[in-house]
C-alpha cells in the first residue's frame, strides 16, 4: 500500500508541476462541444435532442487525449522499467498511475460536462443523473484508455492508433451513459443503466490492471 | 430464365450479395496464395545464403 | 497452473529437433566455475544455454555462466554485440530466445516481489523524473523499494549534497548519472546489474563507483557490469564474458 | 500439468506445416463443393420465402459469413491467449492468420446484410439494429488488431502485445453484444430457432446448413494456407526449411 501511495503521490506531483498540460483535454472538449452546434445549425429543441450524445462522445474523445501519454513519459526516462523491477506487483503500480491521471485529467473534465449540458438546454433536473453516470463511467473509461496507452507504449507514434483500439470497446459505456441521461430527461427511472455502468466499472477495475500491467511489461521487453 | 435472374424484382440485391461474397472468397484465396508465394521466395533467398553466423561468447575467469 | 512449461514449448531457430525439450539442461551445469556447486537458495545468478536473436541475426548463443556471492562479471564487446540485451535478460526485462536465467534457483521472470527487490538494474536511462527534485526522486525510489533511510551520506559521497533540492531537469548529464548511482546504492540490492555505469562520469565519480563495487563484493554482493573499460573494475576471480 | 504428446507436436513448425499440407486440400475441396451445392440449392431449388420473397435467398450467405467472422475472432483470441500464456509461437502464427480472414468475412456479412436490409426494411443501413452494430464493432476490433500489429517492427513483441488486445477484445464481445441488444431490438429474432423449433421449411433449412458447413470449412482451409505461409516466414533460415527447400519443394 505504501508503494501505491508513493506512485500516486509522485504522479500527482509531476502532473501539477506540468499543470499547463492538464488544460489541453479540457480545451479540446470545449472546442468539440462548440463545433457541433456550428455544424448542425440548430434550434433549441434540436440541440437538446443531440446534446447528450454530443457531450458523451466529446468526453470519450477528450479522455483519449488526456490519458494517451500515461506511460510514455515514464517509459522515455526509464522510470517505468524501474517500476517493473521494483518489489511491488505491477498491477498495483499501474492502478496507482491510472488513478492519479484520472484524478487530474478526468475529474476537471467531468465538472465541465454538466456545465456544457446547460448550454444544450438539457433540463437542470437531469444534471445529477448525468454527473452520476459520468462518475460511474469514469473508471471503465480510464482503464480502457490506459490499456490503449499501455499497448502502444513502445510505439513512437502510438497516439493515432490508441483511438482505433479503444473506441470500439467504449460502445457499452456510451449506450448506458446516454440512456441513463435520456431517461432522466424524460423523468423515468434510471436505475438500470446506472447499475450496469457500475457493473462495468467493477469489471474494468478488477481485471483491467492485469491486462495493463501485462501490456506494459511486454511493451518494454 | 429472366424470371430466375430477376428474383421477383430483388435480383440486383440477391445477385450482388452473392457476387460480393464470391469476390471476397476469391480475394482471400488469392491473398493466401500471394503470401505463401512471397514467403517461400524469401525463404529460398535465405536458403541460398550462408547460415546465419552464430556467436558463442567466451567466459573466462580472471587470474 | 505454473508457467514453467513454456521453456519446453518454445521452438528454436537453431534446433531441427521438433520438440525443443530442454528441461534437462536447466539446473544441470557442465561447466561449473571453480568452487561452486551452488545451492538453490544461495544468492546466485545462473545463465543456462542463453541465446538471443534480433530478427534473423544471432547476438549470442549457448551462453552459460554461474555467479556466486562476492563475484563480479564483466560484460565486454563491441557496440551492438548484445551487452544491453543480455543485461536486460538477466534483469528479467527481456526474454532470451532460448535458455533461462535463474536467481536463487528461480527463473527471473517469476520471482516473488521480495526476491525481485534483491536485484537492482541500472540501464542507460537514469529513471529520474525531470520535474521532481533529486531528493524527491530518491525518496520515491526508497518508498517503492520499501527501504527508507537517510540519503544525505550517499549524496555527500557523490558531491550532490548542494543539489538535493534542485529539479532533476537542471542537472548535468554527469550529475544525473550520479543521482542514478545514489539510487543504486540506496536500494541495498544483492545483485547489481549495471549497463555502462561510467558513462558521463568524471574521474572522481568513477573512483567512487569502483570503490562502491569493491565494497559491495566484499559484503557478499554480486555484480554484472557491461563496460568498455573493464580495467576499472577488474579484480582477481572476476568473470570476463566477451560477447 | 502434463501436456499430452500431440500438444507438443502441435508446437513444432515442420509437423504442423506437413499436417496443414495434408489437411488443406480436403478442407478446401469439400468446403468449396458444399458452397457450390448450397448456392445452387438456395438459389434455384429452394422456394422463395413466403413473406420476403426472393430477397430472402441472401439468408444462405449472410448469417453464415457473420458466424464465420465471429468464429474467426474466437479462434484468434483463443490462439493468441494460448500463445501468450505458454509462449507457443505457432499459436501466435494461427492468431495472425485468422485476423485478416475474419475481417474479410465480417466485412462480407455487413455488405450482404445491407443488401438484404434494403428490400426488407427499405434501408441499407439500419442504425437501430443491434446485430449490425455488433458486426460493425467486431470489424473494428479486427481492424484495431491488424493496425496494432502493423505498427510493430519486432514480430515477437507484436505477437505478445496483440495477444493481450485480442483477449481483452474477446471479453468485450459479449458485453458489446448484449449492451447493443439491450439498447434496441428491432431485428427479427434468430432465424433458425424461433419459438417452437425451426421456422424454416426443410427445403430451405438444408441449403442453409450446407452453406454453414461450406463457409466454415473454407475458413479453415484459408486459415491453414495462411498459417503455412506464416510458418515459412517465421522460420526464416531454420534448418528443416532449408533442407525441405533443397529437396525441391514447391
Amino acid at each position: 500500500m505504501n508503494a501505491f501511495n508513493a506512485v500516486l503521490l509522485r504522479d500527482l506531483r509531476v502532473a501539477f508541476r506540468r499543470w499547463s498540460e492538464l488544460a489541453h483535454p479540457l480545451i479540446f472538449f470545449v472546442i468539440v462541444v462548440t463545433l457541433f452546434p456550428l455544424a448542425l445549425s440548430p434550434t433549441a429543441a434540436q440541440l437538446r435532442e443531440v446534446g447528450i450524445g454530443v457531450l458523451w462522445v466529446a468526453t470519450l474523445l477528450s479522455s483519449l487525449l488526456a490519458l494517451d501519454g500515461l506511460f510514455r513519459s515514464d517509459a522515455d526516462d526509464g522510470s517505468l522499467e524501474q517500476l517493473l523491477l521494483a518489489p511491488v506487483p505491477m498491477t498495483m503500480t499501474v492502478l496507482a498511475k491510472v488513478v492519479a491521471h484520472a484524478t487530474v485529467t478526468l475529474l476537471p473534465l467531468l465538472c465541465l460536462v454538466p456545465l456544457s449540458a446547460l448550454s444544450f438546454n438539457i433540463p437542470l433536473a437531469a444534471l445529477p443523473t448525468l454527473a452520476l453516470a459520468l462518475v460511474l463511467a469514469a473508471p471503465t473509461l480510464s482503464v480502457l484508455v490506459a490499456l490503449g496507452a499501455a499497448l502502444t507504449v513502445s510505439l513512437r507514434r502510438g497516439g493515432s492508433i490508441v483511438g482505433l483500439l479503444v473506441l470500439p470497446l467504449t460502445g457499452p459505456l456510451l449506450i448506458f451513459g446516454t440512456r441513463a441521461t435520456d431517461l432522466s430527461v424524460n423523468g423515468e427511472p434510471t436505475a438500470a443503466p446506472l447499475l450496469l455502468l457500475s457493473a462495468l466499472a467493477v469489471l474494468a477495475v478488477s481485471l483491467g490492471p492485469f491486462a495493463i500491467a501485462a501490456a506494459v511489461k511486454v511493451g518494454l521487453e | 430464365m429472366s424470371e430466375f435472374f430477376s428474383m421477383g424484382g430483388h435480383g440486383a440485391y440477391v445477385w450482388s450479395a452473392y457476387g460480393i461474397t464470391l469476390a471476397v472468397l476469391i480475394v482471400n484465396v488469392w491473398l493466401a496464395r500471394a503470401k505463401r508465394r512471397s514467403a517461400l521466395q524469401r525463404a529460398r533467398a535465405l536458403a541460398t545464403q550462408d547460415e546465419v553466423p552464430r556467436k558463442q561468447p567466451t567466459v573466462r575467469q580472471l587470474q | 497452473m505454473p508457467l514453467k512449461m513454456r521453456l519446453d514449448l518454445c521452438y528454436s531457430k537453431t534446433k531441427v529437433n521438433p520438440i525443443g525439450c530442454k528441461n534437462d539442461r536447466v539446473g544441470h551445469n557442465p561447466r561449473s566455475t571453480g568452487a561452486s556447486l551452488l545451492l538453490m537458495t544461495e544468492p546466485a545468478l545462473c545463465g543456462r544455454e542463453l541465446a538471443a536473436w534480433r530478427g534473423d541475426r544471432c547476438l549470442f548463443e549457448r551462453l552459460h555462466f554461474d555467479l556466486g556471492p562476492g563475484q563480479l562479471a564483466l560484460l565486454v564487446g563491441s557496440n551492438g554485440s548484445g551487452k544491453t540485451t543480455l543485461l536486460r535478460i538477466l534483469a528479467g526485462l527481456g526474454l532470451p530466445t532460448e535458455g533461462a536465467v535463474t536467481w536463487r534457483g528461480v527463473a527471473v521472470g517469476e520471482l516473488a516481489p521480495d526476491e525481485r527487490g534483491e536485484i537492482a538494474y541500472r540501464g542507460h536511462l537514469e529513471a529520474l523524473k525531470r520535474d521532481l527534485t533529486v531528493a524527491e526522486n530518491l525518496s520515491f525510489h526508497a518508498a517503492v523499494w520499501g527501504r527508507s533511510q537517510p540519503f544525505e551520506g550517499v549524496l555527500a559521497e557523490l558531491k550532490l549534497s548542494g543539489l538535493a533540492h534542485m529539479r532533476a531537469r537542471y542537472l548535468s548529464a554527469g550529475q544525473r548519472r550520479r543521482a542514478a548511482l545514489a539510487m543504486l546504492k540506496l536500494s541495498r540490492a544483492k545483485l547489481w546489474l549495471l549497463d555502462e555505469p561510467t558513462t558521463n562520469l568524471d574521474r572522481e565519480g568513477r573512483g567512487v563507483l569502483a570503490e562502491w563495487v569493491r565494497g559491495h563484493l566484499r559484503d557478499g554482493g554480486l555484480a554484472v557490469i557491461a563496460t568498455h573499460q573493464p580495467d576499472e573494475f577488474a579484480a582477481r576471480g572476476a568473470l570476463m564474458i566477451e560477447l | 500439468m502434463k501436456l499430452p504428446r500431440w500438444f507438443h507436436q502441435l508446437g513444432s513448425p515442420p509437423y504442423v506445416y506437413r499436417l496443414a499440407e495434408a489437411l488443406a486440400p480436403w478442407l478446401g475441396g469439400i468446403g468449396l463443393a458444399l458452397l457450390a451445392v448450397g448456392s445452387f440449392w438456395g438459389l434455384v431449388v429452394a422456394p422463395p420465402d413466403y413473406q420476403q420473397g426472393d430477397s430472402a435467398r441472401i439468408i444462405y450467405i449472410h448469417p453464415q459469413t457473420a458466424y464465420v467472422g465471429m468464429m474467426a475472432y474466437v479462434v484468434l483470441a483463443v490462439a493468441a491467449g494460448i500463445g501468450y500464456v505458454w509462449r507457443i509461437k505457432l499459436a501466435h502464427a494461427v492468431a495472425v492468420s485468422a485476423a485478416p480472414i475474419g475481417a474479410w468475412f465480417t466485412f462480407c456479412a455487413l455488405v450482404t446484410g445491407a443488401l438484404w436490409g434494403r428490400p426488407t426494411w427499405g434501408t441499407y443501413w439500419q442504425w437501430g439494429d443491434p446485430r449490425i452494430m455488433s458486426e460493425a464493432l467486431l470489424l473494428f476490433l479486427f481492424l484495431g488488431y491488424l493496425a496494432l500489429r502493423g505498427a510493430f517492427d519486432d514480430r515477437d513483441k507484436a505477437d505478445r502485445v496483440t495477444a493481450i488486445l485480442a483477449v481483452v477484445g474477446v471479453v468485450n464481445v459479449p458485453i458489446i453484444h448484449y449492451s447493443v441488444e439491450w439498447w434496441n431490438s428491432l431485428h427479427q429474432t434468430s432465424t433458425l430457432f424461433a419459438d417452437g423449433g425451426p421456422a424454416m421449411t426443410a427445403d430451405m433449412l438444408v441449403p442453409f446448413l450446407i452453406m454453414f458447413a461450406g463457409f466454415t470449412l473454407t475458413f479453415y482451409w484459408l486459415l491453414l494456407r495462411r498459417l503455412q505461409a506464416e510458418i515459412v516466414e517465421r522460420e526464416g533460415s531454420a534448418r528443416w526449411l532449408r533442407e525441405w527447400l533443397a529437396e525441391g519443394a514447391r
